[in-house]
C-alpha cells in the first residue's frame, strides 16, 4: 500500500517505520488528497487522533499528525506533515466526523487553524484565554504572573 | 345538620367571592388574576354547600378550581407574559363594559324587586342526603336529551380545538 | 442563560418539528453543577418542549494541562499523573503509559509482571463498570443498585490497597514492570473475590435486566449505528454494543492478554440497553480472565532491567490499550532526554462524548441523562 | 365534663354530623397532630427502611438508632435561612406551600378512622376528598411559576400534567366502587341482611356497605374489584409524585422539581404536604377497597372468641415493637459511651410496652380497634411507597403519560362498564 502511494506521489511522501510502527511524512500540499485516499481506498475508516508537536527552532514549526486505524486490516498508520506558524490545514471533519473536537483541541493547544471546520473555537480552555499552552514557548506561569500583577499588584506569585 | 353561624359564613364567603372577582380584573399579572378567580370559585363552592347542594359544590371544586383553572394557568404560563403585562389594562371599550355591567345589575335588581313573590320565603327543604341523587335524576332522566346534546357539543369543540392546533400533517 | 446562546452556533442544524402543536423553544443549561452529568460537564440543550433539538457540550472545567505537565516532568515523575485522568480506572491508565514508554525504550516487562498487570487491570475494569452501573441506574431513578455496586467495588479497592497501599489513584505499575511483589494471600484474595462477585452480578441483573421500567427507559434510547460509531471514533463498550466486535485486547494484544481465553460481548441495536448488557457481560468476561490469570501466574522477576535514569532514544511511539471506556492511547515523542518532548493522550471519554449529540437528537430530556450515563464518561479524562 | 365525654363516646354519630363543634375541633386537632406526628415518623421510617433495602444502616447517631433524627431535622429546617429568590413572585411564592399543606390536611375532614371517628360524615365524602386533593395541583403550579426559574417551571408543568391525567383514572376507579355500593349482582356476592346498599358517596356509608355486603370491595365481583383497586393503587402513587412516578422531583433531571428554589421552613411545608397527601390517598384506598376500619374476616371468623383474638392485635403490635426495641437494647455495644443511648432506647421500649399493655384493657381495647385496623391498612400502603422507591427506576415523562392515558384510563372505563353490567344482571 505504502509503495503504491509512494509511486503515486513520489517525493512528497516519505514512508518510515520506527519500532514496528508505520508512519509517513507527507508534504503539506498533498494532505487533503492523501487523507481522502486513505479513507476511501485504503480502508482507514477510523481516525484515532489528530494532534501536533511544536518544534520552535525549525523553519516550519509544527508537526501535525493523524493517527489512523483500519478495522478491516487491523492496522495503524500515522500521517505526519510539517507546517509553519500561521499556516492552516484543511479540516477532515467531512472524512472523519470525529476530527471535529480533535481539531478544535489542536487549535486550542497550538493555535493551528483548520479551514472549513464547522465550529473552530477553543474547546478545553475558556474563550478568552491568551496564548496556546502546548507551544514550547508558552510559559507555564505566564498566566499566573499576569493575574497576580493585576489583582495583587506584586511581581510574581511564585 | 344544624347550621352554624350561617349569616357570618354567608357574608364571609360572599365577601371573598366579591374580593376575588374585583382582583381578577384589577391585577396586572394574569397569573394573579387566575389565582383570584380560583378564590372566587372556591367561595362559590362554599355558598353552594350552604345551600345544601354539596354535590354541586364538590363538582365546582373538582372541575373548575381543580381542573379548568389548572389548564388556564398552564396556558398563561406557556404564553409569553412580559408582553401582556405592558399592555394597557383598560382599553377603549371600558365604557361599553361599564354600560353592560350597569345594565346587567339593573336587570338583577328589577327582577328581584318585581318577582320577589317567585322566590320562596325559605329554601325548599330538600333532604341533603339525596342531593346527589336529585341531580342525577334531573340530568339522566328529565333532561337526558339536552344533557347528551351538550356533551356532544363539547366533544365537537375538543376535536375542533385539536384540528386547529395541529398545523399540518405531511 | 444568556451566555448560552453564544455557544449555540452549530445548533441551528436541528430541524424544527412542525407536525404537531407549536410550542416554545427553550435553551437549558444542564450542568456544570448537575447531579447527572458525572462531574463538571455542561450540556447546553436546545429543546422543543421536552424534545431535544440539539446539544452542545461545554467542557474543560477540569482541565489541568496534563500534556503540558508531562513536558516538564521526567518519565518516572509523570507516571502518577496519568492516574488522575480516568480516576475510576487508574490502573488502566498506568498500564497504557508504562507500556508506551517500555515500547519506546524497547524493553519487555517480565511475564510475572504482565500477569499482575492483567489481574489488576481487569479488576479495575470491573470496578469501573460497577461504578458506571450504580451511577447510571441512579440517573434513571433506581437508587438501590448504587449501594450494591459500591459494596462490591469495595472488595476490589481492598485488594488494591493491600497490593500497593492506594485505593483509587493506585500508581500500581512502574516503567519496566511492577514496583511491588504480590502480598501473601493475593491469589487467594482475588480468587475469593471472583467467587464472591459472580452471584452479585446476577443480583444486579435481577434488579434491572427484566425490569419493565428499566426496559422502557433504556430500549431504543440513544441508538447509534456501527457506521456512526466508527465515523465518530467511538470505542469501547459503546462501539461493541453497536455490533462491532473489536477489542484491542484481541485485535492487538498487549501485556499478557494473548494467553487468555475470553470473548468479546457485542450488542445488536446499539441502544442504551445493549450497552448495559455488553458491560454486564464484560464484567463476567473480566472475571474469567482474572480467574485464568490467577490460576497460572508464573513466578520470576517482576521488574525488567531498566536503567536508573529513564532516557528513551529519540523517536516517537503510539501505544493504545483497551481501557474500560474505550481506546486509551499514548503518543510520546522523545528527543533523547529524560523528559518527554511531547506526550499526547488519546482519551476515550473525550472522543466518545462527541457522540452525545447524535445520540440524543430527537429524544427527550430524560434520555439525555440516560445517554450521558451510558456513555460512561469521566470528566477527569475528558478535560485532562 | 367527664359526663360530656362519656356521653359523646356512647353516641353513634360523628361530631360533624351531630353538629358538635367542640368535638369536631377536638378531632381536627387530634388529626392534625396525629398526621404531623405520622409524617415525622414516616420520615424516620423511610430513611431507615430505605437504608436497610440498600444495605446501609441509615441514621444511627442522633438518639438510639437515629430515633431523634426527625427532631434534629426539624430543628435544622426551622432554623435554616429562608431564601426567597429576588426574581420570585413573592405573594404567590408565599401562598404555594400553604396551599399544598392546606389541601393535604383538609382531606382528612372526611376520613373515617372508625364508624364514629371522623370529623364529619359528609354525604359527598369521596368527592370532597378527590376535589380537595386535586387542588394541590394548584399549589404545585403556583410554586413552580412563582420561583421564576426554568427547572421549577418544567417540574411544575410535568407535575400538574401528571396529576391531572392520573386523576381521571383515579376517578374512574372510585366510581367503580361507588357502583359496587349499590349493586350486588348475580345474587352470589353478598346476600346477607341489608346487602342492598343504596349507593353513596359518603366514606362511612361505603365502609358500612362493605360490612353489609360481607365483602371488601377489593374482592367484590372478582377480579373487577381487584382491577379497580390496582388502577387506584397505581394512580395514587402517580398522584402523590412518588417513585417510580417521581418525575417532578427527578433529581437527576430537574434537580428538585417545583420546589427547587424553596428552603428551610417553606421547603419542609412541602415535605409535610407531600407525606400528608400520601397518607390521605392511602386512607382513601384503605376505605374504599380494604374495608376501612373493618377487621380482617369480619364475616367468616365471627363469634366472641374471634372478636377477642382480633381485639388483642393492637396491644400485641405494640408489645412486638417493644420487643424489637428491647432486642436493640441487648445488642447495643457495651461501652460507657453508649450508656445514655441504651437507656434511652430502653425507656422507649418501656413506653411502647406500656402502651401495649394499656391497649389490653377491655374498654380501651374495644374503642381502639377500629382505629387500629384502619391505621394498619394505611401503614401497609406507606410501606409499599417506600418499597417502590427502593426498587423501581423512574419512568420517562412520555411513558408515564402513556401509562396514564393508554393503559389505566381504558382499563378504568372497561372495569366500570363491566361492573355496571355485572351489577344489574
Amino acid at each position: 500500500m505504502v509503495q503504491r502511494l509512494k509511486r503515486q506521489f513520489g517525493s512528497g511522501l516519505n514512508p518510515v517505520t520506527y519500532l514496528g510502527q508505520n508512519y509517513m511524512e507527507v508534504d503539506r500540499s498533498l494532505i487533503p488528497e492523501i487523507l481522502q485516499i486513505l479513507h476511501d481506498q485504503e480502508q482507514f475508516d477510523y481516525c484515532v487522533d489528530v494532534t501536533a508537536v511544536h518544534y520552535p527552532e525549525r523553519q516550519r514549526q509544527f508537526d501535525v499528525l493523524w493517527i489512523l486505524y483500519s478495522f478491516p486490516l487491523n492496522e495503524r498508520i500515522r500521517v505526519k506533515t510539517q507546517i509553519a506558524d500561521g499556516e492552516t490545514l484543511p479540516t477532515c471533519v467531512d472524512i472523519w466526523p470525529t476530527a471535529n473536537w480533535l481539531e478544535r483541541e489542536v487549535f486550542d493547544m497550538f493555535g493551528i487553524r483548520f479551514d472549513r471546520h464547522p465550529d473552530m473555537k477553543r474547546i478545553l480552555l475558556p474563550e478568552d484565554w491568551k496564548g496556546f499552552p502546548l507551544r514550547k514557548d508558552y510559559g507555564i506561569i505566564q498566566q499566573d504572573t499576569e493575574w497576580v500583577k493585576i489583582n495583587l499588584g506584586i511581581e510574581s506569585g511564585q | 345538620m344544624e347550621p352554624v353561624a350561617t349569616p357570618f359564613f354567608f357574608y364571609l364567603l360572599s365577601a371573598l367571592a366579591v374580593v376575588g372577582g374585583v382582583l381578577v380584573i384589577t391585577r396586572r399579572n394574569p397569573v394573579h388574576s387566575a389565582l383570584s378567580l380560583i378564590l372566587t370559585l372556591l367561595a362559590l363552592a362554599g355558598l353552594y354547600l350552604m345551600l345544601y347542594a354539596p354535590f354541586v359544590a364538590g363538582v365546582q371544586i373538582i372541575l373548575y378550581a381543580g381542573g379548568i383553572m389548572v389548564l388556564f394557568l398552564f396556558v398563561i404560563m406557556l404564553v409569553n407574559l412580559e408582553r401582556n403585562q405592558k399592555e394597557e389594562q383598560f382599553n377603549k371599550t371600558w365604557l361599553v363594559g361599564l354600560v353592560a355591567a350597569v345594565a346587567l345589575g339593573t336587570l338583577f335588581v328589577i327582577v328581584y324587586a318585581k318577582g320577589q313573590a317567585l322566590f320562596p320565603e325559605r329554601l325548599a327543604q330538600l333532604p341533603e342526603a339525596q342531593n346527589t341523587q336529585q341531580v342525577a335524576v334531573l340530568l339522566y332522566r328529565d333532561y337526558m336529551f339536552s344533557f347528551e346534546i351538550a356533551s356532544l357539543l363539547l366533544l365537537v369543540a375538543i376535536i375542533g380545538a385539536v384540528v386547529m392546533a395541529k398545523k399540518r400533517i405531511d | 442563560m444568556t451566555d448560552a446562546t453564544k455557544y449555540m452556533s452549530h445548533l441551528e442544524l436541528g430541524e424544527r418539528d412542525e407536525t404537531f402543536l407549536d410550542s416554545n423553544e427553550l435553551i437549558i443549561n444542564m450542568g456544570p453543577q448537575h447531579p447527572a452529568t458525572h462531574g463538571v460537564l455542561r450540556v447546553i440543550l436546545k429543546l422543543d418542549g421536552e424534545k431535544v433539538l440539539g446539544t452542545e457540550c461545554v467542557i474543560g472545567y477540569l482541565h489541568r494541562g496534563v500534556e503540558k505537565i508531562a513536558e516538564n516532568r521526567t518519565y518516572t515523575m509523570f507516571n502518577p499523573y496519568v492516574d488522575r485522568m480516568d480516576y475510576v480506572a487508574a490502573v488502566s491508565n498506568g498500564l497504557g503509559y508504562c507500556e508506551a514508554v517500555e515500547k519506546l525504550m524497547n524493553i519487555q516487562a517480565p511475564p510475572r509482571a504482565n500477569y499482575i498487570r492483567v489481574i489488576l487491570t481487569e479488576l479495575n475494569r470491573i470496578a469501573s463498570h460497577q461504578l458506571w452501573l450504580g451511577t447510571h441506574a441512579l440517573d434513571i431513578g433506581a437508587m438501590t443498585p448504587l449501594f450494591y455496586t459500591f459494596r462490591d467495588r469495595e472488595e476490589i479497592l481492598k485488594i488494591f490497597e493491600k497490593y500497593c497501599g492506594a485505593r483509587l489513584t493506585t500508581h500500581a505499575f512502574r516503567i519496566g514492570g511492577c514496583q511491588y511483589e504480590t502480598y501473601d494471600g493475593f491469589e487467594k484474595d482475588v480468587q475469593n473475590f471472583v467467587t464472591f462477585v459472580r452471584p452479585k452480578i446476577d443480583e444486579y441483573e435481577a434488579l434491572l435486566t427484566s425490569n419493565r421500567i428499566w426496559l422502557e427507559r433504556t430500549r431504543e434510547v440513544g441508538k447509534i449505528s456501527a457506521k456512526d460509531c466508527i465515523a465518530l471514533g467511538v470505542t469501547g463498550p459503546v462501539l461493541r454494543a453497536s455490533g462491532v466486535k473489536w477489542d484491542i485486547r484481541k485485535a492487538q494484544p498487549y501485556a499478557a492478554y494473548s494467553e487468555f481465553d475470553f470473548e468479546i460481548p457485542i450488542g445488536e441495536k446499539g441502544d442504551t440497553y445493549d450497552r448495559y448488557l455488553v458491560r454486564m457481560a464484560e464484567m463476567r468476561q473480566s472475571l474469567r480472565i482474572v480467574e485464568q490469570a490467577v490460576g497460572k501466574i508464573p513466578s520470576g522477576p517482576i521488574m525488567a532491567k531498566v536503567p536508573k535514569v529513564i532516557k528513551p532514544p529519540a523517536g516517537e511511539i503510539y501505544h493504545s490499550i483497551e481501557a474500560p471506556k474505550g481506546e486509551l492511547g499514548y503518543f510520546i515523542v522523545s528527543d533523547g532526554s529524560t523528559q518527554p518532548y511531547r506526550l499526547r493522550v488519546r482519551p476515550p471519554s473525550f472522543v466518545n462524548l462527541q457522540a452525545l449529540d447524535i445520540m440524543v437528537r430527537g429524544q427527550l430530556v430524560a434520555d439525555v441523562i440516560a445517554v450521558i450515563g451510558t456513555l460512561d464518561i469521566v470528566l477527569g479524562e475528558v478535560d485532562r | 365534663m367527664l359526663n360530656y365525654i362519656t356521653d359523646y363516646l356512647r353516641s353513634n354519630t360523628t361530631p360533624g354530623q351531630a353538629g358538635n363543634v367542640l368535638w369536631a375541633l377536638v378531632y381536627i386537632l387530634i388529626i392534625f397532630g396525629g398526621v404531623s406526628l405520622a409524617v415525622v415518623a414516616m420520615n424516620w421510617l423511610e430513611r431507615k427502611l430505605l437504608a436497610h433495602f440498600q444495605i446501609r444502616l441509615g441514621p444511627m447517631r442522633v438518639g438510639p438508632h437515629g430515633l431523634l433524627q426527625p427532631i434534629a431535622d426539624a430543628i435544622k429546617l426551622l432554623t435554616k435561612e429562608d431564601i426567597i429568590p429576588s426574581e420570585a413572585d413573592k405573594p404567590v411564592f408565599w401562598i404555594a406551600p400553604v396551599m399544598i399543606l392546606m389541601t393535604a390536611f383538609s382531606a382528612y375532614v372526611v376520613v373515617p378512622f372508625g364508624p364514629t371517628h371522623a370529623v364529619t360524615d359528609m354525604n359527598i365524602g369521596i368527592l370532597f376528598m378527590l376535589g380537595v386533593s386535586s387542588l394541590s395541583v394548584l399549589g404545585i403550579v403556583m410554586a413552580g411559576w412563582a420561583s421564576n426559574s426554568h427547572y421549577p417551571l418544567i417540574g411544575a408543568l410535568r407535575s400538574s400534567a401528571q396529576m391531572v391525567s392520573y386523576e381521571i383514572a383515579m376517578g374512574l376507579a372510585v366510581v367503580t366502587v361507588i357502583l359496587m355500593t349499590s349493586l350486588h349482582g348475580l345474587g352470589i356476592y353478598g346476600t346477607g341482611a341489608g346487602a342492598a346498599g343504596t349507593g353513596t358517596l359518603s366514606m362511612i356509608e361505603i365502609v358500612k356497605a362493605q360490612l353489609a355486603q360481607q365483602t371488601w370491595f377489593v374482592f367484590k365481583f372478582f377480579p373487577l374489584g381487584l382491577i379497580s383497586f390496582f388502577i387506584f393503587a397505581v394512580a395514587m402513587v402517580a398522584e402523590t409524585n412518588r417513585a417510580p412516578f417521581d418525575l417532578p422531583e427527578a433529581e437527576s433531571e430537574l434537580t428538585a422539581g417545583f420546589h427547587t428554589e424553596y428552603s428551610g421552613l417553606r421547603w419542609s411545608l412541602f415535605m409535610l404536604g407531600e407525606y400528608a397527601a400520601m397518607i390521605a390517598v392511602s386512607s382513601i384506598a384503605a376505605t374504599l377497597w380494604l374495608g376501612g376500619w373493618l377487621r380482617p374476616f369480619p364475616n367468616t371468623l365471627t363469634g366472641d372468641t374471634w372478636d377477642l383474638v382480633f381485639s388483642l392485635f393492637p396491644g400485641l403490635t405494640f408489645l412486638g415493637l417493644a420487643l424489637i426495641a428491647f432486642l436493640g437494647v441487648i445488642r447495643m455495644p457495651k461501652h460507657a459511651y453508649f450508656r445514655l443511648q441504651t437507656l434511652g432506647l430502653a425507656g422507649f421500649a418501656a413506653v411502647l410496652a406500656l402502651i401495649g399493655l394499656i391497649l389490653f384493657i377491655p374498654p380501651v381495647r374495644d374503642r381502639i380497634q377500629d382505629i387500629y385496623w384502619f391505621i394498619a391498612k394505611v401503614a401497609i400502603f406507606m410501606y409499599l411507597y417506600i418499597w417502590y422507591r427502593a426498587t423501581f427506576p423512574r419512568y420517562r415523562f412520555d411513558q408515564l403519560m402513556k401509562v396514564g392515558w393508554k393503559v389505566l384510563l381504558p382499563m378504568g372505563i372497561g372495569v366500570l362498564l363491566v361492573t355496571a353490567i355485572v351489577g344489574v344482571l
